[in-house]
C-alpha cells in the first residue's frame, strides 16, 4: 500500500537529497571564496573522471564497504556496533600476523589466510561485548566504545614495544613479503585488456568486499540465520515464541559483525600499506555507521552507499590537491550528504508522495 | 607523600575533568528522556567550544562568548530536532552528521576568522572564567583536614564547575517536581499519551532538544574558555561520546549522571597519576595499559555490577500516529 | 427535536494514503444516551472516533457538539468541548503511577505537587461516586488491564469529559470487569453524559446501548434504535451475509490422553511463583478450555507449554516428557514434538508485523524441510504455501506479501491460526483466540478449532471469554492464582459458578459475601501484569 | 613549482609542520615563488600525493614526517628526475631522496639542562602526545640533559594517550600538567602537538615554567615559557626551496653543529636564563659538538638510560 511507486522511493528521494546537499555545499564553498561549480568538477573529474580517480574511490569504498556491512548486520538484530574502529583495528593486528608470520606461497592462498586472521581477529574484539550484552546486559553502544579505546592502547603497545622491528622509528611492523603483494586492479584488469591506473590502491579485496555485499544479502534474507536474525531484531519475545534464543543470535550476529570489520584489514593493511601502521583504521569504523544507516542496513544499499563516500573522500582528496580550499571542507560536504540523505529524508519524501497522491486521484 | 593532599588533587582533577562530561550527560539526558537520541553531543560541544572562545576573543567577554556557544549549540539541536522531530528522519544518522558538520565548520570558520590554522587567538583576562574563591577559602586554607578539602577541592573553580553541579538538583527537581518534567519523561515513554492528554508532542521535544542544546553549548564554553584558553580543533576529544556512555551508565538519571560522570572523571585523573596507581598497587603501570586503564576499569563495572540499562521506551522512534 | 445533539458529524472523510478509511460519514448521537457503533475489523471504526477526538485531522466534514459547530484540531480542543476517549490500545505511560497519568496534561499550575495533592482529593470524590476504584500510586505497569481501563476513564472524568468514547473497552477485560464497566457506564448516563460504544460484542450492544450504528467498508450503513433489531439482524448489517451466532459442534470422542501435565509449577523472572503445581490432562480429540481471571497463571502454563519459560514438574506428550530447562526446551523443540501454539498476544509474539505474511507464515517453521533448498530457504515455497493457506482460511487480502500489520485484527489472527493449525499438530494450545476480532471472523475461527479436534487432535484452549470457553470446550478448568480450582463439564455448569470459581471460591453451594469475591477479583486483577 | 605534503597532523599544528609552513612562506615572501601544498588526511593519500605532485611535475617534493618513508620507498624509483625531500627519515635507499633527520635528542638535552638548573623543586615533568618511540626520543634526550644538570633531579614522564586525538586534547595536556605539578615539578616540557597548548597554558597559569618544542614558542607566554627546543624544520624546507631542483641528495643528520637544533632565547624569556645557565648550556652544546659528551638515543638504543617509558 505504497503512496510512490518504488523506483520514485529508491531513486528519486535519494537523488534530490543529494541535490540538496550539494546545493549546500556549493554556497558553503562560496562562502569561503572558492569556486564552487569548479570545485565539483574538480571532485568529480578527480574521483571519477579517470580509472586512476575509480582506483582511489573504490579502494576507499572498499574499507566502507566492510564496515558498514559491519554495522548493517548488527543493525538487523537491532544491535548498534559502534566498535567497527576497534574490530577492523583488530583485524590489522589479524592480517599482519598471517602475513608476517606464515611463509607464503602465493597471494591467492595468502588472501584467504589473511582474510580469516583478519576475521578471527575483528571477531574476537567483538566477542567481549557482545558475550557482556547477551549475558549480562551490558550496553554494547557502551563496551563497543571502550573497546575502540582500549584497541588503540593494544595497538599502540603492539606496533611501539612488540612488532617494529629494530632500529626503525616509524611505529609500524616491517612490510609484508613480496609473497603476499595482492593485485590491483591495474593487474587484474591488464589481462583483458584495459588499462587501469597502475598507481591506484584499489585491489583484489574490493572483490572480496562485494562478495561479503553478496553473501550477506544470501544470509539476511535467504538462510534460517537471517530469518532468526531479522525476527529477533524486530521483536524479542516474538523471536523467543518461535524458539530463537536471544543469546544465540547475540553472539552470532556480533562476530559475524566484527568478523566483517576485521576483515577491512585485507584492503587497507595488506592490499595498500603492505605493513600495519598506526591508527591504520582511520575513522572507516566510523563511516561504517554512516554507511549502514544510508544503506538501510541493506547490503545493496550499503554498498552504494559505500561508493558515494569513497567518492567523497577522493574527490575531497583531489579539492585538497588543486586548491587552497581547507581539508575541513570535505568534512562539512561528507556531514551535508549524511543529513540530507539520511536523516532528511522525509523532508523529500512527503511533498512527492503528496504529488504522487495527487497524480493517482487524477489519474 | 602526602596521602590526604594526593587524594584533594585527585579528586580536584577528577572535578574538573567530570565537570564537561556531566553537563554533556545533563543534555543528553533531557534529550534522550524526551525520546530523542542524541550521539551529536560531541559535535555540539565542540562548536560551542568553539564559537564561545572566538567570540571571546573577539569581544574580549567571556560572557559574551558563553552566549555565542550556546547559540552554536542551538542551532545544531534545531537542526537535529527538525530533522528528527519535524521531519521525523532517523535521530542516529541526524547525530552522526551533526558531529562531522561541527567538526569541519569549527576549522572552517576558525580558519576564514583568525587564519590561525582552525585555532582561536588565545584568551586573556576577560576572554576567560578564571577561578571563583569562595568565601573563607583563603583564611580556611591552613585549617588541618577541613582546610585544604575546602580551599583545594571546593573552592577554586570556575563557576561553570558550580553551574554543572547544581544543574543535577535542579534537573531532578525540573523532572520529576513538576508539570514539564512529568510531561518531558512521559513523551519519551509514550508520546501518544502525552498527545492524547491533549499536549503536543512536537512542543516538548523541541523545548528538551533546546535543553540540550544550552548544557551542551555550556559544556564547550567550558573546554575552551575555562579549562582552557583557547579553542583547538577537535579539543571535544570524544569527551561527547564519553557522556554517552555515562548517560547510558546512569540509566537515565540526574542523580546517577553525576556519579557515572564523577568515577569517569575519576578514571581520567587516575590516569594523570600513574605514581598514585604505583603506590596503591605496588606495580608499575605500564604506560599503554595506563591509557586503556580508565575503558578497561568501565567494562568492568559495567559487566559486575551495573544491570541492565533501559532506555526510555519511545526513545530514537519518531511519533507517528498517521502513515 | 427540542434538544441539540451531543454530537453530530456530518460528512466525515478520511484517508490514510491510499486507504480510504472513513468516507462521508453523517451521525448524530443524543444527550444522556449510549450509542453503540459496531463493524467488521478494518470497518473505521477507531479512524471515525479518533477525528472525533483531534487525534486524527478529517480530510472532509463537520463536527458539531451540542449544536455548535466546533473545530478539532487536537486532542486539546476536543478535551476543551468536553470529549474523552478511551482507546483501544490505552494511551498510558507505563512506568508512571495511576495519579501521575491522570493528571498528564491536565496539572494545576508548574508545580507538581499541588496537582497531585488535588488530584488525589479528586480521585476519592469520582471513586466514590462512580464506584471506579484504584490505587492512585501504583505503577500504570504493575496493574492488571481492568486497572489500567479503569484509570483511562477516570482521566476523561477528571477532564470533565462529559461525552466518552470507548473503543473496544471490553476486548481484554474478563466478565466480571465487562459488569462492572457497564455498571458504570449506566450510572454516567444518569447523570447525564453520553457515550459512544465501540464492541464487536452483540450482547453488549443489546443490554446497553439506546442505538446503534454499523459500519461497513468505511461507511455508515445503517444507524437503528436497539430495541428495535436483533444480533442477527446486526450480524447481517455488518458482515453482509448471515452469521451463525452459534459454535455448530456435535459431542466430542476423547481418545488416548496426550497431554499431562503433573505437579507444574513456574517463578517469573521476578521469582514470585505464578503457577503452583498444576495437573492437568488433555486427550485426543477433545477440547480442555482453561477459565480464568487474566493474570492468575493462564499465560505462564501457556509459555511452558510452548517452551519460552522454564518450570518445574513433569510434562508428557503422548507419554515422551518435555524439557522444562534447557537447551530442548524452547520453541522449536516443541513444534518438533507436535505441538502447535497460537498465542495470546498474536502482535507482540505470533507475528512479526514488519514481516510479510509468507515470512510470518514461516516463522517457527523456518526450520521445515519443505522450506529449504540446499542451505538456502526456499521463498518461492513459503510463499506458494502461504497463498494456499491464505485461500483456505479466507485472509483478506490474500496477498502473501503484504507486511502483518497491514492486515486487520483479525486476519492476522487467521494468519496465526492458518500457520499452526495447518501443520496438523497433535496438540494445539491456542490463547485468546478471538480478541479484538470481529464476528465473522470469531465465527470461522471456532469453526477451525472444532475441525481440528474433530480430527482427533488435542486442543488447549484459554480465554478469559467465559461465552467463547463454553461455546468451544469438552471440559473447563478454572484458573485461580496458579491453581486449578476445579474441572467442570460444560453441559453441568453454568457462569455463575465457573465465575466463583474464577474467584477463587471452591464453595459454589454456598458462597460468601460480595466483598468477599470482589476482594478475592482485585487480587487476582493486581496479580497480573499486563496480557 | 616546489610542493609540500604536510602530515596528518595539518599545516597549523603550532610545532612541526608549522615550520614547515613557516620555512615555505619565508621563501615565498623573498622570492615571489609559489609553491603546491597539501595537507593529507589518510594514509592512502600519503603515496597518492607524491606520485600526483610528481606526474605534475612539481619539484622538488618536499614530504614532512617518518611515515613518508614507506610510501617514497616506492615512488621515488618510479620518477628518477624528480627531486624529494623528506624531512625526519634517515634510512632509505634512494637516490633521488633528500633526507633530513634531526637529533632531537641533542636539543632536547640542552632545554632539559636548562630545565634541571631552573628547578627549585628537583622535579621537572615531561609531556609527551601520542606514545611512539619519535615522542620517546625527546622525552630520552631531555631527561639526560636533566640529570646532567642535576644529577639529583627527577623526571615525571607522561603521555597523552594513545589515539591521534592525543596529538589535540590540550584539556587533557593542562590535567597532566597539573598532576605533575602536584607531584612537584615546577618547569614542565611538552612534545605534543596541539595537547602543548594546554600545556603551557596551564603552566603559565600556575605560575610555574614551560618548554615549547619544535617552533620558538617562547612568545606565547611571555616570561612564562622557559625557552623551546627548536627543530629548525623551516630552516631545512627554506633552504630546500632555495635549492630548487638543485638541492642535494643523501642523508643529512642535523644536530647541534649544523644548528638543525637548539634552544631558543630571546626577548620573552631574556630574564629566564642567566648568565650561568647560558654558559653551562653553550659549553655542553660545545661538548656535545665536538663529540665529549654523547647523548643517547632512544632510537638507536630502544630504551632509555635516564628514563622509563
Ligand atoms: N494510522 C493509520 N495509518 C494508515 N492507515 C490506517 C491507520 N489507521 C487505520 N488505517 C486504515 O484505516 C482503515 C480503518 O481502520 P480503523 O482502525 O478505523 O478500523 P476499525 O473499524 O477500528 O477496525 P477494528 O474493528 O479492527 O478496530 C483500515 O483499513 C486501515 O487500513
Ligand atoms: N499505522 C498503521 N498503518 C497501516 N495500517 C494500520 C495502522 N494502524 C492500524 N492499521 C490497520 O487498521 C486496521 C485496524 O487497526 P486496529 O489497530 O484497530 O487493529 P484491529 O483490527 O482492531 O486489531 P486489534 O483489535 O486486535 O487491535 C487494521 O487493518 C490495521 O492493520
Ligand atoms: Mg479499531
Ligand atoms: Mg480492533
Amino acid at each position: 500500500m505504497d503512496v510512490m511507486p518504488k523506483w520514485a522511493e529508491v531513486v528519486l528521494v535519494p537523488l534530490i537529497s543529494l541535490l540538496l546537499a550539494a546545493v549546500l555545499s556549493a554556497l558553503v564553498i562560496l562562502a569561503i571564496g572558492e569556486d564552487p561549480i569548479e570545485a565539483v568538477n574538480l571532485m568529480i573529474t578527480g574521483a571519477l573522471g579517470s580509472t586512476y580517480g575509480w582506483g582511489y574511490t573504490l579502494y576507499y569504498a572498499t574499507n566502507f564497504m566492510f564496515t558498514g556491512l559491519a554495522v548493517a548486520i548488527a543493525f538487523q538484530a537491532r544491535l548498534f556496533n559502534i566498535g567497527g574502529e576497534g574490530q577492523a583495528a583488530l583485524g590489522g593486528l589479524g592480517v599482519a600476523l598471517v602475513c608476517l608470520y606464515i611463509p607464503w606461497p602465493h597471494w591467492t592462498l595468502a588472501i584467504l589466510g589473511a582474510a580469516i586472521g583478519g576475521a578471527v581477529f575483528g571477531a574476537a574484539w567483538a566477542a567481549i561485548p557482545a558475550y557482556l550484552q547477551a549475558k549480562r546486559g551490558s550496553h554494547i553502544v557502551i563496551t563497543t566504545i571502550m573497546f575502540n579505546f582500549i584497541a588503540a592502547a593494544l595497538l599502540n603497545y603492539v606496533l611501539v614495544s612488540v612488532l617494529r622491528p629494530a632500529g626503525q622509528m616509524d611505529p609500524a611492523t616491517a612490510r609484508f613479503p613480496e609473497a603476499v603483494h595482492l593485485p590491483t586492479l591495474h593487474d587484474m584488469l591488464a589481462p583483458f585488456g584495459i588499462a587501469f591506473s597502475k598507481a591506484a590502491p584499489a585491489n583484489i579485496s574490493l572483490l572480496l568486499a562485494v562478495a561479503a555485499c553478496v553473501f550477506l544479502w544470501f544470509l539476511i534474507w535467504r538462510t534460517k540465520l537471517g530469518f532468526e536474525i531479522r525476527a529477533f531484531g524486530q521483536s524479542e519475545p516474538a523471536a523467543q515464541y518461535a524458539g530463537i534464543a536471544p543469546t544465540r543470535i547475540i553472539m552470532i550476529t556480533l562476530l559475524i559483525s566484527g568478523a566483517l570489520a576485521g576483515m577491512m584489514a585485507t584492503n587497507n593493511v595488506m592490499g595498500e600499506a603492505e605493513r600495519l601502521v598506526l591508527n591504520s583504521v582511520e575513522g572507516a569504523g566510523f563511516i561504517g555507521i554512516a554507511v549502514a544507516l544510508m544503506g538501510r542496513s541493506h547490503p545493496f544499499g550499503v554498498f552504494i552507499a559505500a561508493i558515494l563516500f569513497g567518492f567523497l573522500y577522493q574527490g575531497g582528496a583531489e579539492l585538497a590537491l588543486w586548491t587552497s580550499i581547507p581539508r575541513e571542507l570535505i568534512v562539512v560536504i561528507q556531514a551535508l550528504v549524511i543529513l540530507f540523505t539520511g536523516a532528511l529524508d522525509n523532508m523529500v519524501r512527503m511533498p512527492l508522495e503528496r504529488l504522487f497522491l495527487m497524480m493517482r486521484k487524477e489519474g | 607523600m602526602d596521602m590526604y593532599l594526593t587524594l584533594i588533587q585527585l579528586l580536584d582533577s577528577t572535578v574538573r575533568l567530570a565537570t564537561p562530561l556531566l553537563l554533556a550527560c545533563l543534555a543528553g539526558l533531557y534529550s534522550e528522556r524526551a525520546g530523542i537520541f542524541d550521539i551529536g553531543l560531541e559535535g555540539k560541544m565542540l562548536a560551542a567550544a568553539f564559537f564561545s572562545a572566538a567570540i571571546a576573543a573577539i569581544t574580549g567577554n567571556v560572557w559574551i562568548g558563553l552566549m555565542a556557544g550556546i547559540g552554536a549549540s542551538l542551532v545544531l539541536s534545531a537542526v537535529h530536532g527538525v530533522a528528527s522531530i519535524t521531519f521525523r528522519g532517523n535521530q542516529l544518522i541526524s547525530g552522526v552528521a551533526i558531529n562531522f558538520l561541527a567538526a569541519g565548520m569549527t576549522v572552517l570558520i576558525a580558519q576564514a576568522w583568525f587564519k590561525q590554522g582552525g585555532r582561536t587567538p588565545s584568551l586573556i583576562g576577560n576572554g576567560r572564567f578564571e577561578p571563583v574563591t569562595l568565601p573563607f577559602a583563603e583564611a580556611m586554607q591552613d585549617v588541618p583536614i577541613l582546610g585544604p578539602l575546602y580551599y583545594e577541592l571546593i573552592s577554586g573553580h570556575s563557576i561553570l564547575v558550580y553551574l554543572a553541579f547544581a544543574a543535577v538538583p535542579l534537573t531532578w527537581w525540573l523532572l520529576f517536581r513538576t508539570r514539564f518534567g512529568l510531561r518531558l519523561r512521559a513523551v519519551g515513554e509514550n508520546p501518544a499519551a502525552v498527545d492524547t492528554a491533549g499536549v503536543s508532542v512536537v512542543g516538548l521535544r523541541f523545548a528538551a532538544v533546546a535543553i540540550c542544546g544550552v548544557l551542551c553549548g555550556i559544556a564547550g564554553a567550558y573546554l575552551s574558555t575555562a579549562l582552557q584558553a583557547g579553542f583547538v580543533k577537535d579539543m571535544a576529544a570524544g569527551r561527547g561520546f564519553i557522556a554517552l556512555a555515562a548517560l547510558i551508565f546512569a540509566k537515565w538519571r540526574p542523580w546517577h549522571a553525576l556519579y557515572a560522570t564523577l568515577l569517569f572523571g575519576l578514571f581520567g585523573a587516575l590516569e594523570t597519576r600513574p605514581d598514585v596507581i604505583q603506590t596503591i598497587t605496588g606495580m608499575r603501570v605500564q604506560g599503554q595499559l595506563l591509557s586503556a586503564l580508565p575503558y578497561v576499569m568501565t567494562v568492568i563495572i559495567l559487566a559486575g555490577f551495573v544491570g541492565k540499562a533501559i532506555p526510555p521506551r519511545a526513545g530514537g522512534e519518531p511519533y507517528v500516529k498517521e502513515r | 427535536m427540542s434538544t441539540a445533539p451531543a454530537i453530530e458529524l456530518k460528512g466525515i472523510s478520511k484517508a490514510f494514503g491510499p486507504v480510504q478509511a472513513n468516507k462521508d460519514i453523517s451521525i448524530r448521537v443524543m444527550p444522556g444516551t449510549i450509542h453503540g457503533i459496531i463493524g467488521e475489523n478494518g470497518a473505521g471504526k477507531s479512524t471515525l472516533m479518533s477525528i472525533l477526538y483531534g487525534f486524527y485531522k478529517a480530510d472532509r466534514g463537520e463536527i458539531f457538539i451540542k449544536g455548535q459547530k466546533t473545530q478539532i484540531p487536537d486532542s486539546q480542543a476536543a478535551i476543551a468541548a468536553g470529549i474523552g476517549m478511551v482507546f483501544q490500545h490505552f494511551k498510558l505511560v507505563e512506568n508512571f503511577t495511576v495519579l501521575e497519568n491522570i493528571i498528564l496534561g491536565a496539572e494545576d499550575g508548574r508545580l507538581l505537587t499541588p496537582s497531585i495533592t488535588k488530584a488525589r482529593r479528586e480521585l476519592v470524590q469520582l471513586a466514590e461516586d462512580y464506584g471506579l476504584n484504584v490505587e492512585p500510586d501504583a505503577l500504570i505497569q504493575d496493574i492488571g488491564v481492568g486497572m489500567q481501563q479503569r484509570v483511562e476513564i477516570l482521566k476523561a472524568l477528571y477532564r470533565q469529559a462529559d461525552i466518552l468514547i470507548l473503543d473496544e473497552p471490553t476486548g481484554v477485560l474478563t466478565p466480571a470487569e465487562a459488569d462492572q464497566l457497564f455498571r458504570i457506564l449506566g450510572r454516567l448516563r444518569e447523570e447525564g453524559k453520553t457515550i459512544i460504544l465501540i464492541t464487536h460484542k452483540l450482547r453488549e450492544i443489546m443490554d446497553t446501548t439506546d442505538t446503534v450504528s454499523v459500519m461497513r467498508r468505511g461507511e455508515m450503513t445503517a444507524t437503528v434504535k436497539t430495541s428495535e433489531t436483533s444480533p442477527a439482524e446486526l450480524a447481517e448489517l455488518m458482515v453482509g451475509r448471515k452469521v451463525l451466532l452459534r459454535v455448530d459442534k456435535t459431542p466430542a470422542t476423547p481418545g488416548d490422553v496426550i497431554l499431562d501435565v503433573k505437579n507444574l509449577r513456574v517463578r517469573d523472572d521476578k521469582g514470585v511463583e505464578r503457577l503452583k503445581g498444576i495437573d492437568l490432562q488433555v486427550r485426543a480429540g477433545e477440547v480442555l478450555g482453561i477459565a480464568g481471571v487474566a493474570g492468575n497463571g493462564q499465560s505462564e502454563l501457556l509459555e511452558v507449554l510452548g517452551g519460552y519459560a522454564d518450570g518445574t514438574g513433569t510434562i508428557t506428550v503422548n507419554g515422551q516428557p518435555l524439557d522444562l530447562t534447557g537447551k530442548l526446551s524452547d520453541g522449536r523443540s516443541r513444534r518438533a514434538r507436535g505441538i502447535a501454539h497460537v498465542p495470546e498476544d498474536r502482535q507482540r509474539e505470533g507475528l512479526i508485523m514488519d514481516f510479510a505474511a509468507w515470512e510470518n507464515v514461516a516463522f517457527g517453521y523456518h526450520h521445515d524441510a519443505a522450506y529449504q533448498s540446499g542451505a538456502l530457504m526456499n521463498n518461492a515455497a513459503i510463499r506458494e504455501d502461504t497463498a494456499a493457506k491464505m485461500e483456505r482460511f479466507d485472509v483478506r487480502p490474500p496477498d502473501p506479501k503484504l507486511a502483518a500489520k497491514n492486515f486487520s485484527g483479525g486476519n492476522q489472527q487467521k494468519i496465526v491460526l492458518a500457520r499452526e493449525i495447518e501443520r496438523d499438530p497433535e496438540l494445539l494450545l491456542i490463547g485468546q483466540p478471538t480478541r479484538g476480532v470481529d464476528i465473522g471472523a470469531i465465527e470461522f475461527i471456532h469453526q477451525q478449532v472444532i475441525a481440528l479436534r474433530d480430527k482427533g487432535k488435542a486442543v488447549l484452549l484459554v480465554s478469559v471469554e467465559l461465552d467463547e470457553i463454553m461455546a468451544l470446550s469438552d471440559r473447563i478448568a478454572v484458573m485461580f492464582d496458579g491453581h486449578v480450582m476445579g474441572e467442570r463439564l460444560p453441559s453441568e455448569t453454568d457462569e455463575r459458578e465457573l465465575g466463583l470459581l474464577m474467584a477463587g471460591i471452591t464453595d459454589t453451594d454456598q458462597p460468601p459475601p460480595v466483598e468477599e469475591i470482589e476482594a478475592n477479583l482485585a487480587h487476582a486483577g493486581t496479580a497480573d501484569k499486563g496480557v | 613549482e616546489p610542493a609540500l605534503i604536510f602530515d596528518l597532523g595539518g599545516k597549523f599544528d603550532k610545532s612541526f609542520n608549522e615550520a614547515a609552513h613557516n620555512g615555505a612562506q619565508r621563501w615565498a615572501e623573498e622570492t615571489g615563488g609559489e609553491y603546491r601544498e597539501i595537507e593529507l588526511q589518510s594514509e592512502a593519500q600519503r603515496e597518492q600525493a607524491l606520485r600526483r605532485f610528481a606526474e605534475a611535475g612539481a619539484n622538488p617534493i618536499i614530504t614532512m614526517g617518518f611515515a613518508m618513508a614507506d610510501p617514497l620507498s616506492s615512488v621515488a624509483p618510479d620518477y628518477p628526475d624528480t627531486k624529494f625531500v623528506a624531512i625526519d627519515v634517515t634510512w632509505l635507499d634512494a637516490p633521488n631522496v633528500r633526507q633530513i633527520g634531526f637529533a632531537e635528542h641533542e636539543g632536547s638535552y640542552l632545554v632539559g639542562m636548562l630545565a634541571g638548573m631552573a628547578s627549585e623543586s628537583g622535579t621537572v615533568g615531561f609531556i609527551g602526545g601520542m606514545d611512539i618511540p619519535l615522542i620517546r626520543h625527546f622525552g630520552c634526550g631531555y631527561a639526560q640533559g636533566v640529570k646532567a644538570a642535576n644529577p639529583d633531579a627527577e623526571v615525571i614522564a607522561n603521555m597523552t594517550g594513545t589515539t591521534p586525538a592525543a596529538w589535540n586534547d590540550p584539556v587533557k595536556g593542562s590535567e597532566l600538567t597539573t598532576a605533575q605539578i602536584s607531584q612537584g615539578a615546577d618547569v614542565v616540557y611538552a612534545a605534543a602537538g596541539g595537547t602543548g597548548v594546554g600545556v603551557l597554558q596551564t603552566a603559565a597559569d600556575q605560575d610555574i615554567l614551560s618548554i615549547g618544542v619544535d617552533s620558538n614558542q617562547n612568545y606565547l607566554h611571555p616570561g612564562k615559557v622557559l625557552t623551546s627546543m627548536l627543530k629548525r624544520v623551516d630552516v631545512a624546507v627554506y633552504d630546500a626551496l632555495v635549492a630548487g631542483t638543485d638541492v642535494e641528495t643523501g642523508v643529512f643528520t642535523l644536530g647541534l653543529a649544523e644548528e638543525g637544533v637548539g634552544y631558543a632565547l630571546d626577548d620573552n624569556n631574556a630574564s629566564l636564563i642567566t648568565e650561568e645557565m647560558k654558559a653551562s648550556v653553550d659549553a655542553a652544546r660545545q661538548q656535545i659538538i665536538d663529540g665529549e659528551i654523547t647523548v643517547a638515543s632512544y632510537y638507536e638504543n630502544e630504551s632509555c638510560p635516564a628514563l622509563d617509558f
